[in-house]
């Protein structure tokens, strides 16, 4: 019963957070309103008995992601004048949700199709740090293995594009 | 067992290449052109390494550590040589580019081998999220290519475009990699067609679901109709080898994705061949319709390039789902490779400095001045048209005769249809070329490297046509 | 049984490479530095010798083999397959094309030789030898190809090299204007070829369409079908091999510079169509009313082309109507299923008849391009090798014993007349008659008498060894070329046509010895006749005669170009410009405007779709998306 | 209940989709992006849940390392857009098109 409280409790948040986000002018205030909704999935990662994923949302995804994020619209110190006008912003939003109304109900009407389960949680271990851990470096090692070469990759993107380093004469 | 790494060999040695120029470059330790001439080597030698004989078709190799995750065979083999050579010549054409436009570190070459690495996986991969990561590792190292050129705003604009849409489309991707995970409870691709194969496509609208965000996503990489605007604006902003190499490469890479996908199940791909047919028709048509109102080169190779993806999908729908060889989209895609890839090989070297030359007036009398430049220009432009005897006629007359076997006779006459409206932009810088008094003198400086490369891939457009493959 | 021999597939490769090497070279080749025409010569010369000496090695592979296993085959790849048909790029060597094949490569060497001298001083000399190399490759892939298709490709390709090579000289329109006659009249011919080929393929391609297959399937056509074949594979022939009704081209492919000529007329391009006949000697042979219409036109043919040679005034010309002459002669052969007979006729004619050109080349490089045969006079002390050498071929054309020409047009004669048609025999030694008349009218003119021109002859100077050694060796050729097929009444053994007896079906009638001196005292004295005529009226000198009636009508080569261009060109070129001037602007410009208008129209509407915001992109995405999610959650219920 | 938690991931979903076709802010856009990863990891999550198997926990974090990754190269761009015309607005830039 807890648990369905909480459910609603977070799901409110998240989906607040996420207006917030897509209705805020400034990006700082959107970035606020995105980790609400961040912290409050990680919230429901923790009724979905995964803990380890609740434990990296906040850590890598609130914490390690979004800290970056705000620190480059500090660091860029983008002012009210920088933002866009965005005059026809309603009729975008409003225009968009009529577009976007039949993929949502479409997605509704799959879901419901899925066969259904309690959420309670399950066995002492599932989702923790090492069945999780077993899970990945048995069956997913290659996934793993190249998401490194990704990084990478992003690594020296990252470095080509925001670097400083001049270009080769 | 020992053979397992035979297949794995080509996929190391760039994989490997990329860490040693990635660090070689961050001690600044050689000059460009030889990381250039390096990542030349390293795709030739992974492009031997592949020629090796690696066994039994339909090959996982070390399944029991990749649980499957990476599935070889005749198709993947092909596919990867394709894109191998697409990043030789890609490398071997820059090199004159950069002579002409000092933009150039050696990081670009470490990401063309990391973005290869990335293709050569996405046509292995036989897990979606296996492919999701590879196609990140793709798109991710082309996205900073395309913005390569720091100094100029529409190459940002261009990565701006790029990697907003693409990153948007990945979305879809996760979402649809989601609903098949919760149909099959796996997101492997033997799970789904074993699933399929059971179950059916429609009784799971999950799957069915996530099937479709997933073909969403990869149509948009290739740029079907209705999601093919970014391409035009990508490829201009782009600087010139990166959009050859992006037309070609990552074309190949996806359609391998495509086609492993499509050909899970029998039911799989029946389900889409209506919405299939639906998207060719229009991807051609609308191919076509962008690229009469260019006026620049790239902008209407770009275009030109929906239209070429609208054929492959004709080959893809029209292969038969049981038995795919893929020897057609093959075939096709290695054709329209060496011609895209010979135009902008000779667009690198007769651009001039900022590619200064990018309309199809800049290119007036080209022939007088140049005539061998325009020679190779025109063989690459009549292939793309579709005329005999070149590989584009060939790849195209595969094309149509097995959409006619296949009984998708509105598709191949509207292919027909289409390539006879292709003529309308493609003879018009022939004309421009020969029809035009030359009042720019086109002086050529830069590396010996493109125009050679030009030459090659001339011969190469009449040396694929002569390829027997069997339909 | 067959062998395979990979080199067969080398043979047609060697020239079509030293064409492209020769071609790139010449390409890539400016003012200033130009290659030496010593380097270009040799380069050139290299693939005719070696694959003269492939020939010779497929000619001893095939000796060795028993009789009824003479073949070899290479499969190089398989060139297309579209459904049912499968068609491999294959050469195919038997004792047919083999023969072919050593006197075209001997031939086609010495040519090119030849030409080293000929065309010394050419601007673009390096463009020649391309050109004549490609011939040669697309001749050679013509006489190898293992089936009807490849067989195509080089009978397209030898057209398309007479084009490049007759209207080389390209300054002038006149030449262009002949290449382009050559080129029109031989397409017509291969839409037969090309009609005969598709109902093949229609009745019996299905089991494979390459010789071998076709003749074991051959007794599965209706005749009718096969007299159909027939029929259009000839008119293919009549054209490549100049016959009746599409002879009119090769006179004019006179314009070429000579050695072409020598190449086109004796060894290459004319000979496809007899070559071919008997290629499918296995369907002609099945119907012999066909072989009797393709008999009957190439007597005809020979019988008005030797009586346009009688008036020409062009050296080449005559030497051009002998050559449609002789080819009638050989049609005649293999008309009347004497395969081996016309066959062994176009082998000793391409020796002579090269020799000739050669000859008349010399001639013309002699006199600084004059090919007027009434300004020459006298040049026999001028030029004597050439002028004996082309009085051997002279003496061989006109076929008087024992040169080569006489005893294969007398084979071709004799089975005229042992097969029971003695009006083809009858106007075989009426022609036989006029050859020697004409040719020798032309030697007495060129080579006898007293100068006709004194500024011309006072110049005129012997060529050069490397010009004047091919016509030796040919001169030779057509002195003993004869004996090889000497017929059993003179003791010989009939070796060619014992040679070629695996790869053809041919009748063998018997006739009387008595029917066999007839014939060959028929010819004798037919030569006798002629050759004495000429004498007497040209032995010693003649003025330019005077052309009225009858003569000047055949001068005129009886209008025939005049007839074609008021019956074929005229109310072509009419319905050309109807369309031009009333059709086009009033019906059909129209709708093309439209469309191209309405094509124009909508690419601007997608041009203006690409409005460059990325966000618009994005819902052009998601609107397409939504789209089809809205169709697929119909199908979901 | 499992159909509420992929509920709610699907009104995520849209929500992110809508953020992007109707803002401007390139920080927005690409925050929007990242929102409609985390629906999907959320529906992983859920249906890991379902099946009670962990594959769709790794799943998660898999697509949560790609999510790093280009939210790195994203920032990295949003810098260089700013270092050309010092504004965030994807309209400004539209020299490509027609």
């Amino acid at each position: 019963m807890i648990a369905q409280w909480l459910f609603y409790g977070f799901a409110t948040l998240a989906v607040l957070g996420a207006l917030g986000l897509i209705l805020f002018q400034h990006p700082m205030n959107g970035a606020m309103c995105f980790i609400v909704t961040l912290i409050s999935l990680a919230g429901l990662y923790a009724l979905l008995s995964a803990s380890l994923l609740f434990a990296l949302q906040l850590i890598v995804y609130a914490g390690a992601i979004m800290s970056l994020i705000l620190f480059i619209i500090m660091f860029l110190n983008i002012q009210a004048t920088d933002l866009p006008e965005e005059k026809g912003r309603w009729t975008f939003l409003f225009g968009g949700i009529l577009v976007i109304a039949p993929i949502g109900l479409f997605l509704l009407k799959v879901v419901k199709t899925l066969p259904q389960g309690e959420t309670s949680i399950i066995g002492q271990d599932f989702g923790g740090v090492k069945k999780v851990g077993m899970v990945l470096f048995q069956d997913w090692l290659l996934p793993f293995e190249i998401v490194s070469i990704l990084l990478l990759v992003a690594l020296v993107g990252a470095v080509v594009l925001a670097g400083k380093k001049e270009m080769a004469s | 067992m020992t053979c397992d790494i035979v297949p794995l060999l080509p996929l190391g040695i760039v994989g490997f290449g990329a860490i040693i120029l990635m660090l070689l470059a961050a001690f600044e330790k050689i000059h460009l052109e030889v990381a250039a001439v390096f990542s030349m080597g390293v795709f030739a030698l992974a492009f031997v390494m592949q020629l090796l004989p690696a066994g039994p078709d339909n090959l996982a190799p070390y399944t029991a550590l990749f649980h499957g995750m990476l599935v070889t065979n005749e198709f993947t083999k092909v596919a990867a040589l394709i894109i191998l050579a697409c990043g030789f010549f890609t490398a071997m054409s820059s090199t004159s580019y950069f002579r002409l436009n000092s933009f150039c570190t050696l990081e670009f070459y470490c990401l063309m081998i990391f973005a290869t690495f990335g293709m050569l996986l996405l046509t292995m991969a036989h897990e979606l999220i296996t492919v999701f990561i590879s196609l990140e590792i793709v798109s991710l190292s082309i996205y900073v290519l395309v913005g390569y050129n720091r100094k100029s705003v529409t190459s940002a604009e261009a990565v701006l475009k790029y990697l907003m849409l693409g990153a948007f489309a990945g979305a879809f991707f996760t979402m649809g990699a989601a609903l098949i995970y919760g149909a099959v409870k796996s997101t492997g691709f033997e799970a789904i067609a074993s699933f399929i194969a059971a179950k059916g496509l429609v009784q799971s609208p999950a799957l069915l679901a996530g099937v479709f965000f997933i073909l969403f996503a990869l149509m948009f990489k290739i740029a079907a109709f209705p999601f093919h605007a970014w391409v035009v604006d990508v490829y201009d902003g782009a600087s010139v080898p990166v959009t050859g190499f992006m037309a070609t490469a990552l074309k190949t890479a996806i359609f391998a994705v495509l086609a492993n996908f499509l050909i899970l199940d029998v039911g799989l791909k029946d389900f889409w061949l209506d919405g299939l047919f639906y998207i060719t028709v229009f991807t051609l048509f609308a191919g076509n319709l962008i690229a009469i109102g260019q006026n620049s080169l790239k902008r209407m190779l770009a275009a030109s390039g929906i239209v070429h993806t609208g054929y492959l999908l004709i080959a893809v729908i029209a292969v038969s789902s049981n038995t795919i060889s893929g020897h057609i989209i093959l075939f096709y895609l290695a054709a329209y490779a060496a011609s895209t890839l010979g135009i902008f090989a000779a667009l690198s070297y007769l651009g001039g400095k900022d590619e200064q030359r990018s309309t199809f007036d800049d290119f007036k009398g080209l022939a007088k001045v140049r005539p061998y430049s325009a020679a190779a220009i025109t063989i690459f432009l009549l292939s793309m048209a579709g005329i005999p005897p070149t590989a584009g006629f060939m790849g195209k007359l595969y094309i149509i005769t097995t959409a006619f076997q296949a009984g998708q006779t509105t598709l191949a006459v509207l292919g027909i249809v289409s390539s006879i409206l292709s003529m309308w932009y493609y003879l018009r810088l022939i004309i421009s070329m020969y029809f035009h008094e030359a009042t720019d003198p086109f002086e050529i400086v830069g590396s010996p490297f493109a125009p050679v490369c030009t030459l090659i891939l001339a011969a190469c457009v009449f040396a694929i046509s002569l390829f027997p493959i069997a339909i | 049984m067959e062998q395979s021999a990979a080199y067969l597939g080398l043979i047609p490769l060697l020239p079509l490479a030293g064409a492209t090497i020769i071609g790139l070279l010449h390409l890539s080749s400016c003012q200033t530095c130009k290659l030496s025409e010593r380097t270009y010569g040799i380069l050139a010369c290299i693939a005719p010798i070696l694959t003269f000496l492939f020939a010779i090695k497929v000619f001893l592979d095939l000796h060795g083999l028993p009789v009824e296993a003479r073949q070899i085959s290479y499969q190089a790849f398989t060139w297309f397959k579209v459904g049912e048909l499968d068609i491999a790029m294959g050469f195919f060597a038997d004792p047919l094309s083999s023969l072919m094949l050593l006197f075209v490569t001997f031939t086609a060497s010495l040519i090119h030789i030849y030409s080293i001298g000929y065309m010394a001083g050419d601007q673009t000399f390096g463009k020649f030898f391309a050109y004549l190399n490609l011939f040669l490759g697309m001749m050679l892939i013509l006489v190898l190809g293992n089936g009807p298709v490849v067989m195509f490709v080089g009978w397209e390709g030898v057209g398309l090299c007479s084009y490049l090579l007759i209207s080389y000289y390209s300054e002038d329109r006149a030449n262009v204007l002949a290449g382009n006659k050559a080129f029109i009249v031989n397409r017509i011919g291969d839409l037969g070829f090309v009609l005969g080929m598709a109902f093949l393929f229609w009745a019996i391609g299905g089991s494979g369409f390459d010789y071998i297959s076709l003749k074991a399937n051959a007794h599965l056509l209706s005749s009718t079908t096969i007299s159909l074949v027939c029929l259009l594979l000839f008119l293919g022939a009549t054209g490549k091999s100049a016959q009746i009704p599409l002879y009119v081209w090769l006179p004019d492919a006179m314009a070429g510079p000579t050695p072409v000529s020598a190449l086109i007329h004796a060894a290459t391009m004319v000979t496809a169509g007899v070559y071919m006949v008997a290629r499918f000697s296995f369907l002609y042979s099945l119907v012999p009313t066909v072989g009797l219409i393709v008999a009957w036109t190439g007597i005809l043919t020979a019988l008005v082309s030797a009586i346009y040679g009688m008036y020409q005034d062009d050296i080449k010309k005559v030497l051009a109507y002998s050559t449609v002459s002789q080819l009638g002669y050989m049609f005649a052969g293999v008309g009347l299923a004497a395969y081996s007979a016309g066959i062994f006729h176009v082998f000793t004619h391409a020796f002579f008849k090269a020799l000739l050109f050669l000859g008349a080349g010399s001639v013309i490089y002699a006199l600084h391009h004059e090919q007027n045969i009434w300004k020459m006079g006298g040049l026999r002390t001028k030029l004597p090798i050439t002028y004996w050498t082309m009085l051997i071929g002279a003496l061989a054309l006109a076929g008087c014993p024992p040169f080569s020409g006489f005893f294969s047009k007398d084979e071709i004669l004799y089975l005229a007349l042992a097969t029971g048609n003695p009006g083809i025999w009858l106007i075989g030694v009426l022609v036989a008659g006029m050859t020697a008349y004409y040719t020798f009218r032309m030697i007495f003119l060129v080579f006898h008498g007293s100068p006709r021109d004194q500024g011309l002859f006072d110049h005129a100077h012997e060529a050069p060894t490397v010009m004047t050694v091919p016509l030796i060796i040919l001169a030779v050729g057509a002195l003993f070329a004869g004996v090889l097929n000497l017929p059993a009444i003179f003791g010989g053994g009939q070796v060619v046509s014992h040679w070629l007896a695996p790869s053809l079906a041919e009748l063998h009638p018997e006739a009387s010895h008595e029917t066999e001196i007839l014939a060959i005292g028929a010819s004798v004295v037919a030569f006798f006749i002629g050759i004495t005529i000429a004498y007497r009226k040209f032995g010693s000198g003649a003025e330019v005669p005077v052309f009225t009636g009858f003569a000047s009508f055949a001068y005129h080569t009886f209008r025939i170009n005049e007839l074609y261009d008021l019956l074929l060109v005229r109310p072509y070129k009419a319905i050309g410009s109807a369309i031009e001037y009333f059709f086009e602007p009033q019906v059909t410009d129209g709708p093309v405007q439209l469309t191209t208008w309405f094509y124009r129209a909508a690419g601007t509407v997608f041009k203006l779709l690409q409005v460059g915001y990325v966000r618009i992109y994005a819902i052009y995405m998601v609107i397409g998306l939504s789209l089809m999610s809205l169709l697929l959650s119909q199908s979901l219920k | 209940m499992i159909l509420d938690y992929l509920v709610l991931s699907i009104v995520l979903f849209c929500l992110g989709i809508l953020g992007v076709i109707s803002r401007r802010n390139v920080f927005t856009v690409f925050m929007s992006i990242e929102l409609m990863l985390n629906a999907a990891n959320l529906a992983f999550i859920a249906l890991s849940r379902l099946h009670e198997s962990m594959d769709g926990q790794v799943l998660a974090m898999l697509v949560m390392a790609v999510a790093a990754a280009e939210a790195a190269l994203a920032l990295a761009v949003v810098i260089l857009l700013h270092k050309h015309t010092g504004k965030l607005d994807t309209n400004v830039f539209s020299l490509l098109k027609g």
